[in-house]
């Protein structure tokens, strides 16, 4: 395995483009060193993104978005009071990630590469509209986060090509998010089942949703009937019922050592109902 | 050896610092894998990817043609001549003909690293016949099931049954026909439990040397290190005493490191290549390919009358304990209903052989599935007869000779106390939240006593050392120092405690069946008294007199009265500060396989919250109140019922071992192997009782594994409350208890 | 002669007796007689079996006293962790 | 082998060592620097055994690589103690019995150390929190959660 040290993109995108065996990109390498160390993947290449300049820094753009480099730890993201104050659900989907000690190196892009359709700081991201900058050999692109998973441990992502920040959208008058997942545990567990609802109200009248699910899919997916059954609605149990239909009709798990089908489907309901209500509360401004 | 009559104590009933305290803090205590040595490899094992197949070829060719590769060893490395329970274990160690579950070792490699040897180990090229597996206890004593090992059975099974059954057990007396006949209400259920792990944070750990002379040296985790020596001399065919073993500090056993899985494979590394060699075994190999629980499929009827009486009760557990005989069928059905007094009583127990690994002690073993099966139904059968928990099991309660189930009277025990103190406790009265339910169970474990050896020195400055043999695993050297201050009078900082090496004493069980407490404080004790006797002869030849005229009392030699002379007593550091021109050194030594251990009963209360929506249940509050007979350092013994509470809410309710149809494990990580972390759990709160053991001088009663067996049922119990259904089976996971609220049963 | 209580399970290896009545002054020596007056007990015995002598579980203490009137138990063998 | 050479600070020390690329920084540690205070439970990041400080923040040394550590800052349970003068945090581990084996009572320590520099005066929730990816299977985390309050208390108190 030979270890790089990128000092740019240019440089890291070039190394993994001209790679002949395996490459990983590391950042937090809370993943990868795992699978090295289970044998799962053992690359050829590895190279370390953290020596670029810039991907440590969380900025608040003039008009309001946010871009996260993609070497922030989780632990970074819960001490910046404004990215809280903007995007809880975003930041708590990444608190929600291992333990203190995973906190101090796991990151975003990284969670978004894993490709685990359970990863916690995805939902979150996709309820929030949130886009990447990928660079390739070929020149750079901005993607939604929906798109870059495509099933369990794959991306969209071409050889060669690498996620280079993150970009969450203005947070705007009276919105509010929020991510809920089930474990059995309290902490250290894999998603069960991952909700995150970001909505905006006008008044008591919900204007806009996205609604996101993980664990319940081969990748986590944006719930269009979901966001639709809170569109226009006061968060009355009927939108309510009408949520946790939509959510649970979207789910299309498997059963594992970590859930069965019935659960999951079921549970995706319960949390998308909590996780609005939260939601919902933080729009109207009762945080 | 009987109780003193001695009640008030100086030194026992403290809370001193632990000796060990300091460097345990500091980063500087050396367990399994914190040994180095000049020249040492490292070991990578290679592990069968099958649950069940035939060896056909193994090629090392390549693993040893790798630089820096120094020896491949299989099994044709090591004794050929085994019988019996050596046998069993060589298999364990090291398959042979067949690999009989997923992680059985096949071969080992050393190397001049631990990368080069895991390198190495993947370039060993096994060649496998698949043969079919199976994994579950009822599946794999049905007909048609595969056969792990033709022959396995001995003389106690009955005709008829599956090879796969290879010990049975019946026993019981009365007649429970007519005992179930005279009931007002009976129930009967259908239990089950999944094999858990002991979940010990250290993983097994060694350092070997051995050379072609035979002899050899090993340092290793254990928790009994003569265990190690027997069973690495026997599977590499070498002389017992010739092999010293030294236990490292220990980091968590449960009864897990009671057996041996690598150190006879680092040995015959360290054989092979001439040089020490070092084994660690990884996470996933210790959840694979050490030696976790039996699983078990069980059924319990009891009756009772309306006023609480039990008139009847009968069980039958079938057990798996993975592909060797050993599940640990016997305890489970001693211990059934050992906490109640019953005149028709019947047991029924099978040992069943599966494709998993074999099965090691892990805590009471046996005990707390057959507490979960039949404290459940004495659940039942007070809520269906409206009767109080307690007050039912006070109805029934053994005490000092009453009949067991299993046969002998009790000696004087702790069960009536710990439910009165129960009883007494806020908790018991405690108003519940909505969605909560509270669960109570008692359990007992019978604790042991077992071969012992210490010895005792005193030193020029009349200081102590004292050595013993049973590895300190949570506090014994402080219990320890405690009795030997005690019983010299002399202050607790005074006595160094260490666990010494094979070499240093007489064979020494392990620090398991609760004993070490019992049994090396005993022998401790009376390593001290011996002391003190040739201490006072010394005084006594000073002084001219006979030596029972000598009166040993607070730390020094007094004569016993007046008529005895006036002198002016001698304390041990003026007699040791001249016993090279007295007689030379003052030791004191002690020998025995004490059996007046007193079994230890306890009962729990815990409060189980669940979300009505998702199944979740969220523990609490939580009570421990047990029966310590004298507890030595009131701490660790509050941390031993504590960890047993923790382990039992684990077992109860999301650790298990989960196999795939192929008997691969799927949970083998502890993301997924999931034992309670701080914040799944509430403060435990704990009750000491003091019922003294009549078998001990100071009345102790080993604690360590009763904690244990309460907490499955307290914690079924809770939560068949919180929502209304019985819950039968575990783990109580969060997806059977939304089947049962949901009504749709709990598979 | 010393009344050894068997547990029901090995009842078929000495013709259907629950408890054996032999002659005995300590544990080896009821273990001894048993075999001789009932042989199939041997492969049990072998195997490791506890004794409990008046309530007391004395394991393989073969040097300890048994009394005429002592009350005496063969359990299977205990396993701690 | 293709071994790279790293310099990093450890406890305030400067320490080289040649890495291969698949070393974590526990491996270098305990194997190369000769610092066994990091144990390792898991190798996976979910016990917390291994736990160090990286440039301050609580890590898993089982997810660092060796050759990560290059110019870090790493703090380890070695250097907790001042000298013979143990940390109030270490000091009332033993007064409390807060450790039984004591496996993983090293990771405990640098992760609560880490705590209470950020939080001085955690509520109990608070610490079961920050704790829980630091598994202890022997005292059921009682004695542990007492023992870090109480110093939180302790050190607020200025006792």
């Amino acid at each position: 395995m030979k270890y790089h040290t990128p000092a740019t993109f240019e440089d890291a995108v070039g190394i993994a483009a001209n790679a002949t065996g395996v490459t990983r990109f590391l950042a937090g390498g809370t993943d990868v060193l795992v699978q090295l160390r289970a044998d799962i993947v053992t690359p050829d290449d590895l190279i370390d993104v953290k020596h670029i300049p810039g991907v440590r820094d969380m900025t608040q753009n003039p008009d309001g978005s946010w871009t996260i480099g993609v070497a922030v730890a989780g632990a970074e993201m819960t001490e910046n009071p404004a990215l809280i104050a903007d995007w809880p659900g975003v930041v708590e989907g990444m608190d929600l990630i291992g333990s203190t000690q995973v906190q101090g190196r796991a990151t975003l892009t990284g969670n978004l590469c894993n490709g685990s359709p359970a990863g916690d700081a995805v939902p979150g991201m996709i309820a929030a509209g949130a886009s990447v900058s990928v660079t390739g050999p070929d020149g750079s692109r901005e993607v939604a986060v929906e798109d870059i998973p495509t099933g369990p441990g794959r991306t969209s992502l071409a050889k060669g090509e690498m996620v280079t920040a993150v970009h969450l959208p203005a947070r705007g008058q009276n919105g509010g998010d929020a991510y809920l997942r089930f474990i059995p545990r309290t902490e250290m567990d894999i998603a069960v089942v991952g909700c995150a609802v970001n909505l905006r109200v006008d008044g008591d009248t919900i204007t806009e949703a996205r609604v996101a699910l993980g664990a319940v899919a081969p990748t986590a997916r944006l719930v269009e009937d979901a966001a639709t059954a809170l569109i226009g609605s006061k968060l009355d149990d009927a939108a309510l019922e009408a949520l946790a239909a939509a959510a649970s009709a979207a789910c299309n798990p498997i059963d594992d050592k970590r859930g069965t089908i019935e659960f999951r489907t079921h549970v995706a309901g319960v949390l998308a109902q909590r996780a609005a209500k939260i939601a919902y509360a933080r729009a109207r401004g009762e945080k | 050896m009987a109780l003193d009559s001695k009640t008030e104590f100086k030194y026992i009933g403290t809370r001193p610092d632990r000796p060990d305290g300091m460097d345990k803090v500091t980063g500087k205590a050396r367990y399994g894998a914190d040994a180095y040595a000049p020249g040492m490899l490292h070991g990578a094992v290679v592990r069968s990817p099958h649950a069940h197949a035939k060896i056909v070829k193994i090629d090392a060719s390549k693993a040893l043609a790798m630089k820096g590769v120094k020896a491949v060893v299989t099994r044709a490395d090591f004794a050929t001549d085994l019988e019996g329970e050596d046998w069993d274990l060589l298999e364990n160690t090291i398959a042979g003909e067949k690999t009989l579950y997923d992680g059985h070792a096949v071969a080992a490699v050393a190397a001049t690293s631990a990368l080069i040897a895991k390198d190495a180990a993947k370039l060993v090229e096994v060649e496998y016949e698949i043969l079919p597996c199976v994994t579950d206890v009822d599946a794999a004593m049905a007909d048609g099931a595969p056969v792990i090992r033709d022959g396995a059975a001995d003389h106690s099974v009955p005709e008829g049954l599956h090879p796969n059954v290879v010990r049975y057990t019946e026993f019981g007396r009365g007649d429970v026909e007519a005992g179930f006949a005279a009931a007002d209400l009976v129930v009967e259920r259908d239990f089950k439990t999944e094999a858990v792990h002991q979940g010990y944070i250290e993983p097994h750990a060694c350092l070997a040397n051995l050379g072609a002379d035979g002899k050899g040296e090993l340092w290793c985790c254990t928790q009994g290190h003569w265990f190690v020596r027997r069973m690495c001399t026997a599977l590499l065919g070498l002389e017992t005493t010739q092999l010293r073993v030294t236990a490292s500090e220990i980091g968590g056993g449960f009864g897990g490191k009671t057996t041996v899985f690598i150190d006879p494979i680092a040995l015959a590394l360290s054989r092979a290549a001439g040089k020490p060699v070092k084994l660690v075994m990884s996470r996933s190999e210790v959840l694979k390919a050490s030696g976790p629980t039996s699983s078990a499929s069980m059924n319990v009827k009891m009756g009772m009358t309306k006023d609480g009486k039990l008139t009847a009760a009968t069980a039958v557990f079938r057990m798996q304990g993975g592909a060797f005989p050993g599940a640990p069928m016997d305890m489970t059905t001693m211990l059934a209903f050992s906490c109640y007094d019953l005149d028709n009583v019947h047991h029924e127990g099978f040992d069943v052989m599966t494709n998993r690994p074999k099965q090691a002690a892990y805590r009471a073993p046996g005990a707390p599935m057959g507490a979960f099966a039949v404290e459940s139904v004495m659940d039942e059968l007070c809520q269906g007869l409206g009767l109080d928990p307690i007050d039912a099991r006070l109805t029934n309660a053994v005490k000092e000779g009453t009949k067991s189930s299993f046969g002998p009277r009790y000696k004087a025990v702790g069960l009536i106390e710990t439910l009165e103190a129960a009883k007494a406790h806020p908790h018991y009265s405690a108003p519940l939240a909505e969605n909560t339910g509270r669960g109570i169970a008692s359990g007992y474990w019978m604790n042991w006593g077992g071969e012992t050896s210490t010895s005792l020195a005193i030193g020029e400055d009349g200081t102590v050392q004292v050595g013993v043999g049973t590895p300190d695993i949570g506090g014994s050297r402080a219990s320890m120092a405690l009795m030997a201050a005690e019983t010299l009078g002399i202050p607790y900082e005074n006595v160094r405690v260490d666990v010494v090496d094979t070499a240093s004493l007489g064979v020494n069980e392990p620090s398991h069946g609760s004993r070490a407490t019992y049994a090396s404080g005993l022998a401790v004790i009376e390593s001290a008294r011996e002391a003190i006797t040739k201490l006072s002869k010394r005084a006594a030849d000073k002084w001219g007199i006979d030596a029972e005229a000598v009166e040993w009392r607070d730390g020094a030699a007094h004569p016993s009265g007046p008529n005895a002379g006036d002198f002016t007593p001698l304390s041990i550091a003026d007699i040791a500060g001249e016993m090279g021109s007295t007689g030379g050194p003052i030791t004191g030594h002690h020998d025995a396989s004490p059996t007046g251990f007193g079994g230890s009963f306890g009962t729990h209360i815990v409060d189980v919250h669940v979300d009505p929506d998702t199944g979740k249940s969220t523990v609490v509050r939580y009570t421990v109140v047990q029966d310590a007979g004298k507890a030595i350092h009131p701490s660790y013994v509050e941390g031993q019922f504590q960890g047993g509470a923790a382990q039992g809410i684990g077992w109860a309710l999301n650790e298990e071992y989960i196999y795939d149809d192929d008997g691969r494990l799927q949970n083998d990580v502890f993301l997924d192997y999931r034992i309670p972390v701080a914040s799944d759990l509430p403060m435990i709160d704990t009750v000491i009782v003091e019922v003294p053991n009549p078998g001990h001088p100071y009345g102790v009663r080993g604690v360590g594994e009763t904690g244990i067996t309460p907490p499955l049922p307290a914690v079924a119990c809770a939560i068949s409350h919180a929502i209304g259904h019985r819950m039968t089976r575990l783990p109580i996971s969060p997806p059977r208890v939304l089947r049962a609220i949901q009504g749709k049963g709990i598979s | 002669m010393v009344e050894v209580n068997l547990w029901s399970g090995l009842r078929r290896f000495a013709d259907g007796q629950e408890a054996v009545e032999v002659e005995a002054k300590t544990v080896a020596e009821v273990l001894q007689k048993l075999v001789e007056a009932h042989p199939g007990l041997d492969p049990v015995i072998k195997a490791g079996v506890s004794v409990a002598v008046d309530g007391e579980i004395v394991q393989r203490a073969l040097n300890h006293p048994v009394q005429p009137d002592s009350e005496v138990f063969l359990l299977q063998q205990f396993r701690g962790g | 082998m293709t071994q790279v050479h790293v310099t990093t600070t450890v406890n305030g020390d400067e320490v080289e060592f040649l890495a291969d690329p698949r070393e974590t920084l526990l491996d270098c540690l305990r194997d190369k620097v000769g610092m066994t205070g990091a144990k390792e439970g898991c190798g996976t990041g979910d016990c917390g055994a291994c736990s160090v400080t990286l440039d301050g923040r609580l890590v898993c040394s089982c997810l660092v690589l060796g050759v990560e550590a290059e110019g870090k800052d790493i703090g380890t349970i070695e250097g907790m103690a001042d000298g013979d003068d143990l940390h109030p945090l270490q000091a009332k581990f033993i007064e409390y019995a807060a450790l039984q084996c004591g496996i993983c009572t090293p990771g405990i320590l640098v992760a609560t150390e880490a705590l209470l520099k950020k939080s001085p005066d955690p509520s109990e929730e608070e610490v079961r929190y920050w704790l829980a990816g630091n598994l202890c299977r022997c005292t059921g985390y009682d004695k542990i959660i007492r023992a870090v309050l109480d110093t939180a208390r302790d050190l607020r108190e200025g006792v």
